[in-house]
């Protein structure tokens, strides 16, 4: 029997609107549209009030006088629209851009840079298949670390052009495999509004 | 042979199969395998036969954290996996510690917990885990949990750590056996990178990262560094950790429909390509 | 006692040496030291696509990304802009229009901003349409995504150039933008998504190649320089890799534990 | 003096919170920890505060177009605001625990956002159907690689030739994992670049209009 919750028959319009669009552009699906940007909106002011409310707003009136640094920093934040005094809104926004850049740039270093080196260097194996995979991820790392040198123009032309064009290549056999190998994600994800649709809210089982 | 012609020959109309009939059929095919299932058999692989081993593992009274950091358009291909290895951790003697860094990961966090009942497995909110709830800052608050994991100060209700017997003994990295990541996050707020940057990198705690199947190739390469030390990703390793974990789910009950959009997908390739072919020989004197 | 912390002394070094090395290379080119960078592909197509779009009397999409200007993908947003100066200051000495759709809205003062410096210094401020043509969207990913598909119906952009922060969206609006015929751009440095745009756009500027493209076409020091200073370290790091595997397999041990010190 | 409030200032922070994460993290020194703490604590409070700003923009632009009554546009500013008042009343009212909240959030946004993302699936077929084509060498490449492992995700393949998916996984191991790393190592140094050009206010973008 059909679904009887009202719940379930709202996401299902919604389902239905959103998929719509595939086929062409109309009022269903940008009903759909606006509300669900409307929505999210919504949901993402919730949240920060819930976390600005744990991480500051409570210790603060528990006498931990410090937390009204983050409090009025955030509030500064809305300075950006008045037509005099939008300068102050670069306070926080200083210490944002600080806070991120340092925190991503400290650590990509390690993870991305030195220690994605270390990891390409491989001892002899036992097995020589291992060995075979270890000179690969060498070679192919190395081209296309070649690949990417803009300045060395004798580096980029010639016969060590051509280093730099297997670099190419293999990225190429990279991103047709990742491609055959996301066609899988995104199918299961259209495949749970479908699932959707028949069983919760049509109950065909 | 402008837009507006019809196609001259068979060639050229499958050089350009319109959108429509791809996506009918396409529509048209998930419904009929869900409804009438094949069935097909499935065997479980060494990814996901490790990333068992690895949760299986967890001492007795380890500390996990688990991190949930996917939203509801991820739900089809993460909740599977998620279903199958949280009812993994709970059946095992552990403390488990969840916490969020994307907004809607809190919901998807209670929606499942919901399904599941913890009590079901014996386990007491406050005891056996903990829910420290959504907080913003990403990698910022991930990096200070690692030194302090009572740095949160409360649980999502607003309970002092301090007096949850859950959290006592457990005070940083050093204190926590395995971290297990549900992710579908961008880079800066829980993204497998991030785990792998903030704690995996400087404190080498065993991390776990479970990802939609389009996210493996990004991972892999902290994988094969062994600052990730397991994956999961993709319904089909959720099916199997279903068969693993003994509990059959909708895993498995998507592999069916997978396989056989995966053969249409392949179809219309070759099709077009045949199409494309043909004509460009023909052009060709 | 230890003052660097441990697993860390390596990468600080690098980090370091990388910092100085970006410094002076800035400072070679700020005093008239001759850094040429290589010309991409992509960059021809940029031009091509502009002017197959002004042939046929129809705007150029330029999308600067998803990327704010304050997380991680800064990098990303910064040299989408600065092709976004370049694209700006061709499509209008052409006469052409330009539509720039955003997300977050701290890019919005910014991409604005460019614009208008294009109008003014092609002598027609008058012409620039703030609202019309910078149009700020949503910051949340699908609801920008759909805002693009709905500009695409209407506008009908003969070329699109997508050059920042783009994630899941990317297939989407690679396919929208396909279906009313533009021609397409596309640059990235996230890796999940560099498939997508390789296989949907006609041209794709991959990974760091964003930021050399971007600093080609600004021909700003700053980033010139700093291009030389990656070119240095990956020379290096492709030689420690060639000589670090040799010592391995001559039976040196601990190399990549050296690494991760 | 104003120039200096309202430029160098803070150009002064951002490098100063900069150098202070930095020491924290590369040197062992317990006091710095501390103050990073501290900041990265402060952080996620004005991040939080910053959610705000995206539902003013949203009110300025959707309420002009209401006032207004733009044509083909003000009724659906309409939906787009009363669901996010909605949303931010319940919200408020009750905490996200609140069941209330729990089920207009299940109903509205878990189907609109999953269905959206779902959406990618429809794209992605006729993107293969399109782009799959071996119209230059490295486009056939990309075809090659791209079939096997779509055969390798299906299980025709493996009963085809067992060989697809020992192909497939070597393809994904082996060979995805080096170009991405060259690729990563390569934008890394990118992003490390522009992350000191800002630190040291070289880059002054995010400052805004001058």
């Amino acid at each position: 029997m059909i679904s009887t919750d009202i719940g379930v028959w709202i996401a299902a319009f919604f389902t239905i609107f959103i998929m719509s669009y595939a086929y062409k552009d109309n009022p269903l699906f940008k009903f759909a549209e606006h509300v669900y940007v409307g929505a999210a909106a919504g949901h993402a002011v919730v949240m920060g009030i819930v976390s600005a409310s744990t991480s500051s707003w409570i210790p603060l009136t528990k006498g931990q006088i410090i937390h009204i640094i983050p409090l009025v920093l955030g509030l500064l934040l809305y300075t950006r629209y008045h037509p005099r005094y939008y300068w102050v809104s670069r306070y926080p926004i200083a210490l944002l851009v600080g806070l991120g850049t340092a925190i991503s740039i400290r650590t990509v270093i390690a993870a991305n840079f030195t220690q994605q080196i270390a990891a390409t260097i491989k001892p002899l194996s036992a097995v020589p298949l291992t060995n075979f995979n270890n000179l690969v991820v060498l070679v192919v790392t190395v081209t296309v670390l070649w690949h990417f040198l803009f300045t060395q123009h004798k580096l980029a032309t010639g016969n060590f052009g051509l280093i730099g064009k297997f670099g190419r290549y293999a990225m190429m056999v990279a991103f047709g495999a990742a491609f055959g190998n996301t066609v899988m994600t995104r199918m299961v994800l259209l495949l749970g509004r479908v699932d959707f649709l028949l069983f919760e809210w049509l109950k065909l089982r | 042979m402008t837009k507006d012609n019809k196609p001259e020959d068979i060639w050229e109309r499958l050089d350009r199969i319109p959108r429509h009939v791809f996506y009918t059929l396409l529509l048209g095919l998930m419904i009929v395998s869900l409804l009438v299932p094949l069935g097909l058999p499935i065997k479980v692989g060494a990814a996901t036969r490790k990333f068992y081993d690895i949760v299986d593992a967890v001492p007795n009274d380890g500390v996990v954290v688990f991190d949930i950091s996917f939203s509801p358009g991820a739900d089809p291909e993460l909740g599977p996996q998620f279903t199958a290895i949280l009812h993994h951790v709970f059946s095992k003697p552990v403390r488990v510690l969840f916490t969020v860094f994307v907004q809607d990961g809190q919901m998807m966090l209670q929606i499942y917990l919901d399904r599941l009942k913890p009590e079901t497995y014996g386990k007491v909110y406050g005891k056996d885990w903990v829910n420290f709830g959504y907080r913003a800052g990403g990698i910022s608050a991930m990096a200070e949990l690692a030194k302090d994991m009572t740095f949160f100060k409360t649980d999502y209700k607003g309970t002092p750590l301090s007096e949850l017997a859950v959290m006592k003994g457990v005070k940083d990295y050093r204190d926590v056996s395995l971290i297990i990541t549900v992710t579908t996050a961008s880079g800066g707020l829980s993204s497998p990178e991030d785990w792998v940057q903030q704690w995996a990198t400087p404190y080498k705690t065993p991390l776990l990262v479970a990802m939609l199947k389009m996210m493996i190739p990004n991972t892999l390469p902290y994988f094969e560094a062994g600052q990730v030390k397991a994956y999961m990703g993709g319904t089909d390793q959720a099916a199997e950790y279903e068969l693993l974990v003994e509990r059959p789910g909708k895993g498995l009950a998507y592999t069916d429909a997978l396989t056989n959009v995966h053969l249409l997908v392949i179809a219309f390739v070759i099709l077009g390509n045949v199409g494309y072919l043909v004509r460009q020989r023909r052009k060709k004197p | 006692m230890e003052i660097i912390a441990k697993g860390k002394i390596v990468a600080l070094l690098v980090f370091v040496a990388f910092w100085i090395a970006v410094l002076v290379y800035i400072r070679l080119v700020q005093g008239g030291r001759k850094v040429e960078i290589r010309r991409l592909a992509a960059l021809d197509a940029i031009d091509e696509a502009i002017g197959r779009a002004v042939e046929m009397g129809k705007p150029i999409m330029m999308n600067p990304g998803l990327g704010s200007l304050s997380g991680t993908f800064a990098a990303d947003t910064v040299a989408g802009l600065a092709v976004l100066d370049y694209c700006s200051r061709k499509v209008i000495s052409y006469g052409a229009r330009l539509i720039v759709p955003i997300a977050q809205p701290d890019v919005m003062p910014l991409a604005s901003d460019i614009v208008r410096q294009a109008y003014l210094a092609a002598g027609k401020p008058q012409e620039f349409k703030a609202e019309e043509q910078i149009r700020y969207l949503s910051p949340d990913q699908f609801a920008w995504t759909v805002g693009i598909q709905g500009l695409a119906e209407r506008e009908k952009p003969a070329a699109n150039i997508m050059i920042g922060y783009f994630a899941a969206e990317a297939m989407i609006l690679a396919e929208s933008l396909a279906r009313v015929g533009a021609l397409q751009v596309g640059g990235l440095t996230n890796t999940f998504q560099i498939p997508f745009f390789v296989a949907s756009c006609d041209f794709v500027l991959i990974g760091e190649e964003i930021f050399a493209a971007g600093a080609y076409l600004s021909k700003d020091s700053k980033a010139i320089g700093s291009i030389a200073g990656e070119d240095l370290f990956k020379i290096v790091a492709i030689i420690t890799i060639i000589a670090g595997t040799i010592l391995s397999l001559l039976g040196v041990p601990g190399i990549p534990a050296l690494i991760q010190m | 003096m104003s120039e200096v409030l309202r430029k160098n200032v803070p150009l002064a922070i951002t490098f100063l919170i900069g150098m202070v994460l930095f020491v924290e993290w590369f040197l062992a020194v317990p006091q710095i920890g501390v103050a990073g703490t501290a900041l990265r604590d402060f952080g996620v409070t004005v991040s939080a505060f910053a959610l705000g700003l995206g539902a003013i923009n949203l009110f300025a632009l959707h309420g002009g177009h209401i006032k207004a009554r733009t044509k083909n546009q003000w009724i659906y500013s309409l939906a787009l605001l009363a669901a996010l008042l909605l949303f931010i009343i319940v919200g408020v009212q009750q905490g996200v625990q609140g069941s209330q909240y729990k089920w207009i959030y299940n109903n509205i946004i878990v189907p609109l956002s999953a269905t959206m993302y779902g959406a990618i699936g429809f794209y992605i077929a006729s993107g293969a159907y399109r782009a799959l084509r071996a119209r230059t060498k490295e486009a056939t490449v990309l075809l090659i690689t791209g079939v096997i492992l779509l055969l390798r995700n299906a299980p025709i393949g493996p009963a085809l030739w067992d060989g697809f998916p020992i192909i497939g996984s070597w393809i994904m191991d082996i060979v995805t994992t080096a170009v991405y790393r060259g690729i990563m190592m390569g934008s890394s140094l990118g992003i490390l670049a522009l992350g000191i050009r800002t630190l040291i206010g070289m880059e002054r973008g995010y400052l805004g209009r001058e």
